[in-house]
């Protein structure tokens, strides 16, 4: 599997370090791309209320959370233990498990920064891409987005609503990068030469402890591009050569052990 | 009173006896049909899978249906192509069954795919690279394949038959039967790789990852062995099992002794690759991704005894009974060892459906276990009680056996 | 020939043939893969400008500063606020969702009052006449709690109430009500404490969740994330003191295990070292301080009273010695536990203090004056005011023990517990439809005032409840000195020295003073500091997550799907103990246990956690409403519920550390 | 059974074709038009009125905003800089004293001119009767009542489509020439031929900048879309060979 290359790649660099799991980016996350509360009477449908009723979010393996924040443990014992929150975007990755195995072309990284597309008209739910993706950051549309009335009245222009029976998944907010292009247009600068911060991620902005670093990894003037070259820098299951564009740093080793597998004995 | 349209010389059950029959079949279809309606009506929320468990029963009823069809194409194979006669005494049977298999198949498929109405995109925008699309086009293909060898059978219908132009029809059509056979053969291999290979390409599932040849990984050359390896003995079982259920001798037991050989030697074969290719796997593989045999497998739902069953109990046991002619001819050990033969395949199908997506690949992620809920299993017991209904119709008026008469009313 | 089953045939293949030719089909088959992808059910987007209004969000706590998200005028969402010290550009997951808590259907529609079990709408001026009827009747026996902690619109309440003769402003249980009553009553210090995280280099957090519910969390976070620079060398050393793991204590250099009834003894425990070491403060009582120090909690002592090793505190005071500007934080309603953190900081010389910021109606109450009296005191005294009146707050639900009142008045946003329970619930404007403001939130480093104007237009029947308020006086001759609550608003921020105008708020920095406290509050900690436990099974340590909601703000929206497995799940909160403690009471993870104490019981399930200390169970605060909607109604167990109120020795303040439970198997 | 073949052979091609030509005639000619449904817009807007007569410039409603992004349909507040509407509530009172009631207020317009409010009748500008009757609607069903209007946009685009009219600001007809793109099935040739300095004809309605009484919206019956809605294929043909990227996120959102 060659990788196609870009010119523009953009990445996160998550400092595992200041992630306080507070859940934040996973709000806002569901704000900017109109992902529908989880509502178990669909009042609209009368086939549904005679049998059972939809999901709500305590079934964690129904939800649709792009951005999803795991909490890791050093399995340690009191006092010893500790803990830590990963914060799991899509990883867009370099080689990615998902695009090549959907049979409709409704995935694909083919746009100038790396970013893998999921085109929702055109996917038709076969999830096979779910079934490909390690991480777990591909999401089903197991109902229709259903919001408690009039909370619908103004959606998020960015991004469009899904029907039930399609995959979705983070796109680093794409509708912001396309936005910032169009700003530099109207300022007369080069859309492919974006400047630090003029597109960043709804989860990567709102933030509150700053654990989220994004950018150009390609550009030397974007911070993440040395950042992603710490000697404390890592991304998820390198082994199985999917290389991600989201890379995680922590200064505990325990917690980088637990990027990857390491049982068959083999030394970090 | 429908006795005309029997088939010539043969005797059935009287109509109201049949009618119960089919009444009781028709029910588990209506049981099915309504699940059916649910899931496409209110959306795939009403079954059992989730964002960990995309794949499920539906897939895995699939590939296992669509392996055990496989009798189909490679008898045909055998017929037409290689021209072993003994085979045509039992062909019909399997074609019918093929046709069963895959057809339903492709509705379980609807089912299962989010966006119905979009079922066509697979033609009109394929991605190339996608071993799904192969299965997309050979299944559809193979299916009107299928389809245009089961039409002569029904064409040669007593009823039917006497006019001239549908007869002249049929015997055309079986004249270039060969021709059909040949392009079944091709296509039916092709998707039963596929398959195989949807898993194979999984380069983020290590369970089901495997090296290959060229663009084909390893698991696409296994999986069309153990299907033509248990295809033959499966028709096998239904041809025993509608005699039990007519009282009948349909096929003389030397045609099956002949497809528990074939399928046996295929399945000896594949038994031997899958060991080969199961231990390059654990100890070439899983290590250089930092994993172990044991972490492949948790609790009872994903257990080693699964993969022992699969190889040792299903695999390496059935192949000796089935090569071994003594046993094989005895029919108590060749209808065992087929049906082991097939519950190994199934459990093999499942495992690479349902235990690759298990794995957590994520150290800090963990397994879970997935449980088909009632609408998935009404909507397959549905394509079952379907292919009844279909095996029902077609015993009853087609000439399926050419040999029922002589074996039965000398 | 005639028309024979053959014609027929041929007629029909000819046919299908012939629409084959026709584009009438592939048509078909493509509009209807188009119809699927605009199912008329799932909503459209709408279109228009893109705008950011800044706003004040008074949901959590402390309150967010945030810029509303506007398309074609109408708010979709909210962001931080990057001109703003409370945001700079980071909020707390509860105003993450603030545009959809205001249009959550739960929302009260209109003025409602209550006639029998049912509630009835009725117009604002019926309403306003009702309460100056009640308020007149009631002759002086009403009461007001308030939930709001850094609002002007206390002013406004508090010169009310003055004017019709009542002293009973009630501010709900806090930190800040803890801190207050410590520095500005046992320490005899004036003004606010102030902690500058910004700016310092080991910052002790006594029991203060800072990054997740103490204070206002997102400049604690960002405080955190200045000092730990991305891939940089850190700048400060954090660590926190609590009885759990909590989120903080994911992040934090070091987490120091210890129980929260312990915690006034653990931080006496390490004065102990810095008083060896010579660390003097000038205040009046600093003899008996040090005498009661060195007799009461020398390392031995502290060990035996709260499992705290004597290294640990001395290694601990070390680094706080070597440390160029430290401090120490305390968290928790206990005033003890606020004493010796403050008491900590002078000896360190590092208590500094905001001062409050000048009132604008001058027959109201000061900040210290509103924190000084205690809400479950005065309950538990068995104060029943013929009128109560409740703002931003949800006594019915947050309060271990029930209030009694002849007439309730509720200006609840949203129907919670408290307007359930109300005789007349008169909705407030939400905080994005009202002119609101937040000056100094307790935590702050520095003077901070934040002013919000409306930035949407109301879509219900709803009043600023300071307006109705201040209408109420009018017709009641109460003369505060404004017609509306914006020139209250605009008086404030001259006051202060702000920068605002109408139209996009304004906000003001000031800095902070060393503190003056002319005592230690030897006396007090003497008695107050001893660590007290009930004779339940397991001590209880109630921990909460904004995302789980607050005292006053139930879960949100879209907060469901983020609260994780280990706070609540299937329904049932989740409690959390240590392998050890699991073992002593006989369970084991996922049991399902009822927890029973205080007025009531919880159900819940088992889950194992290294990171609680033994003997205690880690449940969350915030769960089990009986009023509300889908997201929050009858899910989990309320723990307010099952917490043992008991009034601190020599201090008064009711606390409910060291509340234990039992545990019975389900 | 011979003769039987031989009827078989004449008699069995003449049905076929019958069946073949009676629905190709249904597939080209009658079918297609029923897919489609003509739906009027909310008011008959003249371009003719305000371009030609008041001399308005195209960049007075449809213009870029200061984010890069495109003001497509101009909102109340813009129309208020002539149709200005200082006391709507005085109006709206007068109006519904006039019909009896507040939702009644529509039914206004069908009573004469001269029988209408004094309030209403002054706001209204032009002089002949059908703008006349324009305007008024504008002013009774959007203008006084505050709503806007829902204008229908004949390149209607879905959802899931991204376009940047900035992106696309310089792809003028000389920069089409020059690049020798054939655009067949996509423009116009007329328009193409035309050229001219504003390069809106290449996706919009020919010729609507000037026109009066703006033509029907043709509604797809299944899948909503306009009838001239641009499919994806022209939009990627025209990328293809102006050497852009046709990635999907290029488009999509």
């Amino acid at each position: 599997m060659h990788m196609k290359e870009f010119k523009i790649k953009w990445g996160m660099v998550i400092d595992i370090d200041k992630c306080t799991g507070c859940g934040a980016c996973m709000v806002a996350c569901q704000v900017e791309n109109n992902i529908a509360p989880m509502t178990k009477k669909d009042p609209y449908n009368y086939v549904q209320a005679l049998t059972k009723d939809r999901d709500d979010a305590d079934n964690k393996l129904r939800t649709l959370t792009w951005m999803n924040v795991y909490e890791l443990s050093n399995g340690k014992s009191f006092p010893e233990h500790e803990v830590a929150y990963l914060p799991r975007p899509c990883m867009q990755c370099g080689n990615p498990a998902c695009v090549p195995v959907c049979p409709v072309v409704a995935t694909d990284k083919n746009e100038e920064g790396g970013i893998v597309s999921q085109i929702y008209p055109r996917c038709i739910g076969c999830r096979y891409c779910m079934a490909a993706c390690p991480y777990h950051a591909r999401y089903f549309n197991w109902w229709d987005p259903l919001w408690p009335e009039g909370m619908d009245k103004q959606l998020s222009p960015a991004v469009s609503p899904r029907p039930r029976g399609v995959v979705e998944k983070c796109n680093f907010c794409h509708t912001r990068y396309a936005k910032a292009k169009d700003q530099a247009r109207e300022n007369g600068e080069d859309p492919m030469n974006l400047a630090e911060g003029a597109y960043v991620p709804a989860c990567a902005e709102i933030c509150p402890s700053g654990a989220i670093t994004f950018g150009d990894l390609n550009n030397p003037e974007h911070k993440v591009h040395e950042l992603a070259k710490s000697p404390h820098a890592f991304r998820l299951l390198e082994k199985l050569g999917l290389h991600p564009q989201v890379y995680y740093m922590s200064k505990r080793e325990w917690v980088r052990k637990q990027g990857d597998n390491y049982n068959a004995g083999d030394k970090h | 009173m429908d006795s005309k349209l029997f088939p010539e010389g043969v005797q059935r059950c009287s109509f109201g006896k049949f009618l119960i029959w089919s009444c009781f079949i028709l029910a588990f279809f209506l049981w099915g049909l309504y699940a059916a309606v649910l899931v496409l009506y209110n959306g795939i929320g009403t079954t059992g899978l989730d964002n960990y468990f995309g794949f499920g029963l539906w897939i895995t009823f699939d590939l296992a249906v669509i392996a055990l069809g496989a009798g189909a194409f490679f008898t045909g194979f055998l017929k037409y192509i290689l021209k072993i006669k003994q085979l045509e005494k039992i062909i019909n049977l399997t074609v019918i069954v093929g046709f069963i298999c895959y057809s339903g198949a492709m509705l379980v498929l609807t089912l299962d795919i989010g966006q119905p109405g979009r079922a066509w995109f697979g033609y009109w925008h394929p991605n190339v690279h996608s071993m799904l699309t192969e299965v997309i086009f050979c299944i559809t293909c193979y299916c009107t394949v299928l389809i245009i060898e089961y039409v002569p059978l029904i064409l040669e219908q007593k009823q039917l038959n006497k006019v001239p132009f549908i007869h002249a029809l049929a015997h055309n059509m079986h004249v270039n039967m060969a021709l059909f056979a040949g392009l079944g053969t091709f296509l039916s291999t092709f998707h039963q790789g596929s398959l195989g290979g949807m898993y194979g390409v999984l380069i983020g599932r290590p369970y089901a990852f495997r090296e290959g040849f060229f663009i084909w990984p390893w698991t696409f050359f296994l999986f069309v062995i153990s299907a033509v390896g248990s295809g033959p003995v499966f028709t096998v079982l239904v041809c025993t099992f509608m005699e039990k259920l007519t009282g009948k001798k349909l096929v003389e037991y030397k045609v099956k002794a002949l497809m528990g050989k074939i399928a046996g030697t295929m399945l000896t074969v594949y038994v031997f690759l899958k060991i080969l290719d199961t231990w390059a796997w654990a100890t070439g593989y899983l290590p250089s991704v930092g994993l172990t045999f044991d972490d492949m497998f948790y609790g009872v739902a994903y257990g080693k005894w699964m993969m022992f069953t699969e190889i040792v109990l299903c695999g390496v046991l059935p192949a000796i009974m089935l090569i071994v002619p003594s046993i094989r001819n005895k029919p108590a050990l060749l209808y065992t060892a087929a049906l082991l033969d097939c519950i190994g395949v199934t459990i093999n199908r499942y495992v690479f459906t349902v235990q690759t997506i298990a794995f957590p690949a994520m150290p800090f992620d963990k397994w879970y276990v997935y449980y088909p809920n009632w609408v998935e299993w009404a909507s397959s017991v549905m394509i079952v009680a379907y292919g009844f209904l279909v095996l029902s119709l077609s015993y009853r008026y087609l000439p399926v056996f050419p040999q029922e008469r002589h074996l039965n009313y000398k | 020939m005639g028309f024979d089953r053959r014609t027929f045939i041929q007629l029909s293949v000819g046919g299908t043939v012939g629409i084959l030719f026709t584009p009438v089909l592939w048509k078909a088959l493509d509009d209807v893969s188009i119809w699927t992808q605009n199912w008329p059910w799932i909503p459209r987007l709408k279109y228009g400008a893109l705008e950011d209004q800044p706003a004040v969000s008074k949901l959590c706590d402390s309150g967010c500063a945030v810029k509303v998200r506007k398309v074609a005028g109408s708010a979709f969402g909210t962001e931080g606020n990057e001109d703003s010290p409370l945001s700079k550009g980071g909020i707390c997951p509860i105003c993450a969702n603030a545009v959809q808590v205001m249009r959550n259907p739960n929302r009260v529609k209109g003025p409602m009052k209550k006639v029998g079990e049912a509630f009835e709408p009725i117009t604002w001026e019926d309403a306003k006449s009702m309460v100056a009827d009640k308020l007149a009747a009631a002759k002086g026996k009403v009461a007001f709690i308030s939930g709001d902690q850094t609002g002007t619109a206390n002013e406004v309440f508090s010169g009310f109430l003055a004017g019709i003769g009542s002293e009973d402003y009630l501010q709900m249980p806090c930190d800040m009500q803890a801190a207050s009553r410590a520095y500005n009553g046992v320490m005899g210090g004036t003004g606010q404490v102030a902690y500058d995280l910004e700016n310092s280099d080991f910052v002790l957090l006594a029991g203060a969740d800072a990054m997740e519910s103490w204070g206002p969390t997102v400049a604690n976070q960002k405080a955190f994330a200045a000092t730990h620079p991305t891939g940089e060398k850190p700048t400060a050393i954090y660590m926190l003191a609590s009885p759990v793991q909590t989120r903080t204590a994911s992040v934090v250099d070091a987490w120091i295990p210890v129980p929260e009834e312990g915690m006034a003894t653990f931080l006496l425990g390490v004065a102990y070292h810095l008083i060896r070491a010579g660390k003097y403060a000038g205040a009046a009582d600093f003899g008996s301080f040090r005498s009661m120090i060195m007799d009461a909690y020398a390392p031995g002592k502290v060990e035996a009273a709260i499992g705290v090793k004597g290294a640990d505190t001395a290694a601990l005071a070390k680094q706080l010695l070597a440390a160029s500007d430290p401090i120490v934080v305390p968290g928790g309603t206990s005033v003890a536990t606020a004493t010796a953190a403050f008491a900590v900081n002078m000896l360190l010389g590092s208590l500094r203090k905001v001062s409050e910021f000048p009132k604008v109606i001058q027959s109201a109450m000061s900040t210290s004056e509103r924190m000084s009296k205690d809400l479950l005191t005065w309950v538990n005294k068995g104060a029943a005011p013929a009128v109560a009146m409740v703002y931003e707050a949800n006594p019915a639900y947050s309060l271990p023990d029930d209030f009694k009142a002849g007439f309730v008045v509720s200006f609840a946003t949203e129907w919670d517990e408290t307007a359930a329970k109300a005789d007349l619930v008169l909705p407030n404007a939400f905080t994005f439809e009202r002119f609101d403001d937040m000056q100094n939130p307790y935590g702050i480093g520095k003077q901070t005032y934040s002013v919000g104007v409306p930035v949407c237009r109301p879509t219900l029947d709803v009043m600023a409840s300071t307006d109705f308020i201040l209408d109420v006086a009018a017709s009641m001759g109460i003369n505060l000195g404004f017609d509306s609550f914006a020139e209250v608003i605009a008086a404030k921020a001259e006051a202060v020295g702000a920068d605002f105008d109408e139209a996009s708020g304004g906000q003001y920095e000031g800095s902070y003073s060393s503190a003056r406290a002319s005592v230690l509050g030897a006396s007090v900690l003497s008695r107050a500091a001893a660590p007290v436990r009930g004779n339940g099974a397991v001590v209880l340590a109630p921990y909460s997550q904004l995302i789980v909601g607050s005292q006053n703000v139930a879960t949100t929206p879209n907060a469901p799907c983020v609260i994780s497995t280990n706070v609540l799940k299937g329904g049932t909160l989740v409690a959390m103990m240590c392998s050890a403690t699991a073992k002593k009471i006989g369970v084991s993870d996922e049991s399902k246990i009822k927890l029973s104490g205080g007025n009531g019981e919880a159900a819940a399930l088992v889950k194992i956690n290294e990171g609680v200390l033994p003997g205690a169970v880690a449940v969350p605060l915030g769960l089990g409403h009986t009023v509300g909607d889908e997201f929050s109604k009858g899910v989990g167990d309320n723990v307010y519920k099952i917490l043992t109120v008991r009034s601190e020795a020599a201090t008064g303040a009711t606390v409910w550390t060291g509340s234990t439970v039992n545990v019975a198997k389900m | 059974m011979e003769e039987k073949k031989s009827s078989g052979r004449c008699g069995g091609v003449l049905p076929f074709f019958i069946g073949f030509l009676i629905c190709c005639i249904l597939g080209w000619v009658v079918i297609p038009p029923l897919f489609y449904t003509k739906v009027e817009q909310p008011v008959r807007f003249s371009h003719k009125v305000h371009v030609e007569g008041q001399e308005m410039d195209c960049d007075s409603c449809h213009y870029f905003r200061e984010d890069g992004s495109y003001a497509g349909f101009p909102s109340n507040a813009q129309c208020a800089d002539c149709h200005a509407v200082d006391d709507a509530d005085s109006v709206l009172d007068a109006i519904v004293e006039k019909v009896g009631s507040k939702d009644k207020i529509e039914d206004i317009l069908k009573l004469p001119v001269d029988e209408m409010p004094e309030g209403l009748t002054e706001l209204v500008q032009s002089s002949d009767e059908a703008n006349v009757k324009a305007e008024l609607e504008y002013l009774v069903k959007y203008a006084l009542q505050g709503k806007e209007v829902p204008w229908l946009n004949y390149q209607y685009q879905p959802d899931n489509v991204y376009f940047s009219h900035k992106a696309h600001q310089d792809v003028t007809f000389e920069a089409l020439a020059e690049k020798h793109v054939d655009l067949d099935g996509v423009v116009d040739h007329a328009v193409l031929a035309e050229g001219g300095d504003h390069n809106c004809n290449l996706c919009h309605m020919k010729g609507i900048e000037t026109n009066d009484t703006p033509p029907a919206f043709e509604r797809n019956i299944l899948s909503g879309y306009s009838k001239i809605t641009m499919k994806m294929w022209q939009c990627e043909r025209c990328h293809a060979q102006m050497g852009q990227n046709n990635a999907c996120y290029v488009c999509h959102k």
